[in-house]
């Protein structure tokens, strides 16, 4: 079956006063119907703008995007909004991402009021019903977002983010803005949403537990470039990147009598901009040599298991 | 506040669409000065407003034997050079200086906020021509430029409007653009984006929505700003002309009086000094109201 | 659960009954209601809660640094070595701010002063705390303290935006331990951090702790921080300490609602689970807190009792408090 | 740094063309005929074909636009006066420096007791002091100056008879009554922008920082909170200079003060183009170098803001494919 999202090569690259930023520098892979891609890396590794630029909020430099096997990379106009209605994002923030001088209800209406497609009866019927699927007491539709927390205005934006029935969500840090507790109800949401809709997620985050929780797939990115891309289970039963293995050892485990051993990473992320063309974690790599200085091949170490080290056999 | 534990919903969330004005009023009536300052202006409006009937003289009515008379119970004010009441002309000069005032400003402002969205609007090559087309206009310190214009248009009740007007629609047409470039970081402007909203609509249902607050203040602050640059346009000569009783036009024939006769030049001033302080009581009042900081 | 210091009866750090209010816009917020803490030399006490528990105000009322307009120490008694801290007059209490206890930023990207130098920051709290005849030049102790926290020496006359965040945050911890502090609060100090440098940090941290014997204050939301670094554990809720014990007793024997509640909200990273189990509701407004057990609307075991009254502390024989009076019926149903 | 600059100064030069055709433009279509103000009613047919003929009035208004940006931007030269026939550069190197030093003054007045007001103001927030501070910011923002000339004229020169009411005879003294009268709208705004940014600075967490370090109240104000505080104050210095420079112009004429203020106004009763020309550009080339002066001030004052004007010069497109 052709995955829902497909990326080949994607490229973005940010015009700064220093040169250009690579924020996502080739980046592949596929996701299919009714799964999560989950995405995860430090901040400035371009997770975020790999999401944006899938969707079209940021264009592409290079590289090809499939949404149900069609090419939609440099679609426009009337094409490019067809295209959007099928692929949705739910933000960090949830307190810049509604606008605030707007109610919840017209919030979670004003897709359906843009695409032109229902009458206000409708609008009226759907939006109560969106309200409802996403847990926001029908008495909150003339609230303003401040009169709301942190964890029901995310509510609002997944509510807005379903309205149009996409197949592809990207959720951005849905998550981290939100105390513990109430992450809890919305990644139990999301997860419910996709089971009953068969929605497919691409899910960023720097979180590893939560990221774990939700995914089926997991991309590691490093600095504009996916290290490694495999199953959720596999990646932290056996990573394989180096990258991969300092991050996993460097989250503070809640089980005390099995503290972790921690590898830890010497130095900071090196600039995005106008990057060396070898493997971009060199710097801070303990296994680096000459050979890591070279332009770094994905390779499919086992089904479905990609890493971009060229020193693989020799770290495991 | 939960009293159940399933999402309680405080009570004002049954308040109709109106509760952000409402928030705002509220907030603005608890700011004594501001209170304060919206009592004194209606007052004042109203004066201006029905002065045909309430002055207890006509403006331009003159005494001569009565001139330089000092204030009493039968002139408030005293009489001027020529005998006139100056408590009537200072009513009536009411109608000019907050009429000026007021119409400069929402001119200015209208016309501000059409070139700002426009620039916003199209963004790119307009938005950097437009841009240093107001540079050059600011250039010239404010005061010069509304001199200049205001001589080249010649004396006169609606030249003064527009040599106003004309002269604040850089600041104000910068001052949305500027909101405009800080309000747009917002996710909420890529969310419309990605929910297909048009651009056109991303500015006019989102973006200026958002940028009306500070837009709000600035108006306040700038009538009271224009009323005393009108004045001073009419006091060198330049704005509405004598015996029109404009303040700025009282207090410029009242100079050559001065010594002999201070009153003269005491309550015009006065007027104007005390319309511009509420208006800037109301103004700060409606800053505070409408900070988003003090949301919540 | 810590021996006591032999030279007073008190333990080094001892909280009593700190109560802290708020006013604002006429309404009173109740941050802290009567919160009793103790920590000794060399130790670590981990405090646990969520947003708006009032875990920064009852650090920042251990410095008496709370903001000028609106907020009030109410009760309850600060000791430090033996000498209550709230009684001190604000020119005695300048003279340990900085010096005897110090504290950590969460937030490295605001915490120093954009217009000084790195190295001034770290200077001047040198500087400030000089005895009397003592000869450390300000300077030189900077540059040590830099190179301490692994910032070469040579960077001391930059700005804090040219250092990235968590260079931005060694700064911070060089500036807190420049004077070599008895007591160090640390306000969630790499919750604005990456995993990969808030390992590097947690450990610079633990490290210098042990070199100098510091006793340490750690407020944090996360779980996992506090099982790597704490020896106690505090659990705050709504400004009161709903359970306190040694890790081991609370992550082991998580005993009342909020904590078991926390526990199962968080992924679990060696199980698989299809669902989380969320707490329900919300945290009470802080302005207007429910009857009895600030908890009790959110909280699964509740009963009547639960919402009558102020909710007494329950120790177990091992000195485990628990803020619950329902102790025994969720034993049970928990097995 | 040094690239930053000369590229403002280099946009100057558009600037300064843009406002001599604006300001050329709206005096050639301004209504009446200057050789008729300039000859008097009496003046016969022929001599005002002959006035024209000589002010190059009767050509067409792109050819003399041409001519006067010639005479201007190549030549340097800004013309003679049509009615007293004197250089106007000459005249303006005279004036000038009597309405620098006059807004300069204002200026000194202005910041130096806002600033401290402010202060006051935004460290006793909502007590007395606050409260007082700002009602005469409020105030100061209210009164008019030309009405507060008049009112101190009438009090100190003709009460008290203590400063000169007119003229610039007595130096400096002379300036006392004019900048006092000038500077009530600056002050007032200066102590309102300096306790808003002071409230703001004081909320943010390196004060906090340097609270928790032990640093005094003193210090935390006045090293560590007010430094940060002045960017925000910087921007209005350079606002306020516009007005001062504006309300000199009215001020000037009250104190009869021989300043740029009463040239420019006087030429426009006498429709004596060339010097209305002339004293704006002049005006608005002195405005943007002060412009560019306080942008320099930030730079000195935030080193963050200095880190960015440095790297500026490095700005290049970046091409897609690359």
């Amino acid at each position: 079956m052709e995955p829902v999202i497909r990326v080949e090569n994607l490229k973005k690259y940010f015009a700064t006063p220093g040169g250009a930023l690579h924020a996502v520098d080739d980046v592949t892979f596929s996701i299919e119907a009714g799964k999560t891609l989950g995405v995860v890396g430090e901040s400035g590794c371009g997770k975020s703008t790999l999401g944006r630029t899938i969707i079209h909020l940021h264009e592409s430099t290079d590289g090809k995007i499939f949404l149900e096997g069609k090419d939609i990379t440099k679609l426009k106009g009337r094409e490019l909004r067809a295209a959007r209605e099928k692929m949705q994002i739910i933000f960090q923030d949830p307190y810049s991402s509604i606008d605030p001088r707007k109610t919840i209800s017209s919030t979670v209406m004003e897709p359906l009021k843009v695409s032109g497609r229902y009458n206000r009866r409708e609008i009226a019927e759907k939006t109560a019903e969106l309200m409802g699927l996403v847990g926001i007491d029908e008495r909150l539709r003339l609230a303003y977002p401040h009169e709301l927390d942190g964890g029901r205005r995310q509510r609002v934006g997944i509510a807005r983010a379903l309205a149009l029935d996409p197949k592809f969500i990207v959720c951005d840090e849905p998550v981290s803005a939100l105390d513990v507790s109430i992450q809890a109800q919305v990644l139990n949401l999301l997860k419910k949403l996709q089971q009953d809709k068969g929605l497919t997620y691409m899910f960023v985050t720097h979180d590893m537990s939560v990221v774990r929780h939700i995914s089926d797939d997991i991309c590691v990115m490093y600095l504009g470039q996916v290290v490694e891309k495999c199953p959720s289970k596999e990646l932290f039963a056996m990573p394989l990147h180096p990258y991969t293995k300092a991050l996993l050892s460097a989250i503070p485990s809640t089980d005390i009598d099995n503290p972790t051993k921690r590898e830890i990473l010497k130095g900071e992320l090196t600039s995005p901009i106008n990057p060396k063309p070898g493997c971009r974690f060199a710097a801070r790599c303990p296994f680096a040599t000459e050979a890591c200085e070279q332009p770094q091949v994905q390779e499919e170490v086992s089904p479905g298991h990609f890493v971009r080290c060229c020193r693989i056999r020799e770290v495991n | 506040m939960p009293e159940t534990k399933t999402a309680p919903a405080p009570q004002q969330h049954k308040a109709k669409k109106k509760s952000e004005f409402m928030r705002v009023m509220r907030q603005l009536s608890k700011n004594k000065l501001a209170m304060i300052g919206i009592a004194v202006l209606i007052i004042e409006i109203l004066l201006a407003a029905l002065a045909p009937w309430i002055a207890p003289y006509e403006y331009d009515k003159m005494d001569i034997p009565n001139a330089f008379a000092t204030p009493s119970a039968e002139h408030l004010f005293g009489t001027d050079d020529m005998g006139r009441d100056i408590f009537s002309r200072v009513l009536y000069g009411g109608r000019y200086s907050i009429s000026t005032g007021i119409l400069a400003v929402l001119i200015s402002t209208v016309l501000g906020i059409c070139v700002g969205s426009v620039a916003g609007y199209f963004g790119g090559q307009v938005d950097n021509i437009i841009m240093r087309l107001l540079d050059i206009i600011q250039a010239i310190p404010g005061m010069l430029l509304m001199i200049v214009i205001a001589s080249v248009l010649g004396p006169g009740f609606i030249n003064t409007v527009i040599a106003l007007s004309v002269g604040s629609i850089p600041a104000s047409a910068r001052m949305l653009r500027a909101q405009m470039l800080k309000e747009r970081e917002n996710e909420y402007i890529e969310a419309s984006q990605s929910i297909n909203c048009s651009k056109f609509r991303i500015i006019f249902s989102h973006l200026l929505p958002n940028c009306m607050s500070p837009m709000i203040v600035s108006s306040t602050m700038g009538v009271a700003q224009t009323i005393t640059t009108a004045a001073g346009l009419s006091f060198i000569g330049l704005g509405v002309q004598p015996p029109t009783p404009e303040w700025g036009a009282m207090l410029s024939a009242a100079r050559q009086f001065m010594r002999q006769a201070p009153h003269l030049i005491i309550f015009p001033g006065l007027a104007i000094a005390l319309t511009v302080l509420v208006l800037n009581f109301v103004g700060d009042g409606l800053r505070d109201a409408l900070d988003p900081k003090l949301k919540n | 659960m810590a021996e006591k210091n032999p030279n007073t009866d008190r333990p080094f750090l001892d909280i009593k009954d700190l109560v802290v209010e708020y006013v604002s816009d006429g309404e009173t917020v109740h941050a802290v209601n009567g919160v009793s803490l103790h920590l000794e030399r060399g130790k670590t006490l981990g405090l646990v809660g969520e947003t708006g528990a009032g875990k920064t105000t009852i650090a920042k009322s251990i410095l008496r640094i709370l903001p000028d307009v609106g907020a009030k120490i109410c009760g309850g008694e600060v000791h430090l070595d033996g000498e209550n801290l709230l009684e001190l007059p604000e020119v005695e209490m300048r003279k340990i701010r900085g010096n005897k206890i110090s504290m950590i930023f969460q937030d490295p990207m605001t915490a120093l002063n954009p217009v000084q130098t790195v190295g001034d920051q770290i200077a001047e709290v040198v500087r400030l705390h000089l005895e009397h005849g003592d000869r450390t030049d300000p300077v030189e102790r900077a540059k040590e303290m830099l190179e301490i926290v692994g910032i070469p020496a040579e960077r001391f006359s930059e700005y804090p935006h040219q250092f990235s965040g968590g260079m931005k945050q060694r700064v911070v911890i060089a500036i807190a331990l420049a004077c070599n502090p008895d007591l160090l609060l640390a306000d969630e100090p790499t919750t604005a951090l990456d995993v990969t440098i808030q390992a590097q940090v947690l450990d610079l941290i633990a490290d210098l702790r042990n070199k100098y014997n510091t006793a340490m204050l750690l407020i944090t939301h996360d779980m996992g921080v506090v099982a790597q670094v704490c020896d106690d554990v505090a659990v705050i809720y709504a400004g009161n300490i709903v359970e306190y014990g040694t890790k081991r007793q609370v992550f082991k024997h998580p005993t009342h609602p909020y904590t078991i509640g926390l526990f199962g909200a968080i992924p679990d990273m060696n199980e698989d689970e299809e669902w989380l189990h969320p707490i329900d509701g919300l945290p009470p407004d802080p302005t207007n807190l429910p009857q009895g057990c600030a908890f009790s609307p959110r909280c699964p075991y509740a009963t009547d009792e639960c919402r009558k009254e102020a909710i007494k502390v329950y120790r177990t024989a091992d000195g485990h408090d628990c803020r619950c009076c329902r102790i025994e019926a969720i034993a049970k149903k928990e097995g | 740094m040094g690239r930053y600059i000369i590229k403002r100064l280099l946009w100057m030069i558009p600037i300064a063309l843009g406002v001599a055709i604006l300001v050329f433009t709206l005096m050639t279509f301004t209504p009446g005929d200057p050789a008729q103000t300039l000859l008097g009613a009496t003046a016969t047919e022929e001599d005002l074909n002959a006035k024209r003929e000589e002010l190059g009035l009767n050509d067409p208004y792109f050819v003399r636009l041409f001519d006067y940006l010639g005479d201007v931007f190549i030549r340097f030269d800004l013309g003679n006066s049509w009615i007293t026939s004197v250089s106007i550069i000459d005249t303006i190197k005279i004036r000038m420096p009597r309405t620098v030093i006059l807004t300069v003054v204002t200026l000194i007045i202005a910041f130096g007791l806002g600033i401290p007001l402010g202060v006051l103001a935004a460290t006793h927030q909502n007590k007395w002091q606050d409260s007082v501070s700002m009602v005469l910011a409020m105030i100061g923002v209210a009164i008019p100056n030309f009405w507060l000339a008049l009112l101190l004229v009438v009090a100190f020169s003709v009460k008290l008879r203590w400063l000169p009411a007119m003229g610039i005879e007595m130096g400096l003294i002379s300036y006392i009554l004019p900048a006092l009268s000038n500077c009530t709208g600056a002050l007032a705004n200066c102590a309102r922008q300096t306790r808003s940014s002071m409230l703001d600075v004081i909320r943010a967490d390196y004060i906090t920082t340097a609270r928790s370090k032990g640093v005094p109240e003193r210090s935390v104000i006045y090293k560590h909170a007010l430094k940060n505080a002045l960017i925000p104050i910087i921007t209005a210095a350079g606002t306020a200079f516009g007005r001062l420079l504006g309300g000199a112009m009215i001020i000037e004429t009250i104190f009869d003060i021989p300043g740029m203020g009463t040239y420019i106004i006087g030429s426009l009763n006498n429709r004596d183009y060339p010097v209305v020309q002339g004293g704006t550009i002049f005006l608005a080339i002195v405005f943007s170098i002060l412009m560019l002066l306080v942008d320099l001030l930030y730079a000195a004052v935030d080193p963050r803001i200095k880190a960015q004007y440095a790297s500026s010069k490095k700005r290049k497109k970046v091409k897609a494919n690359a």
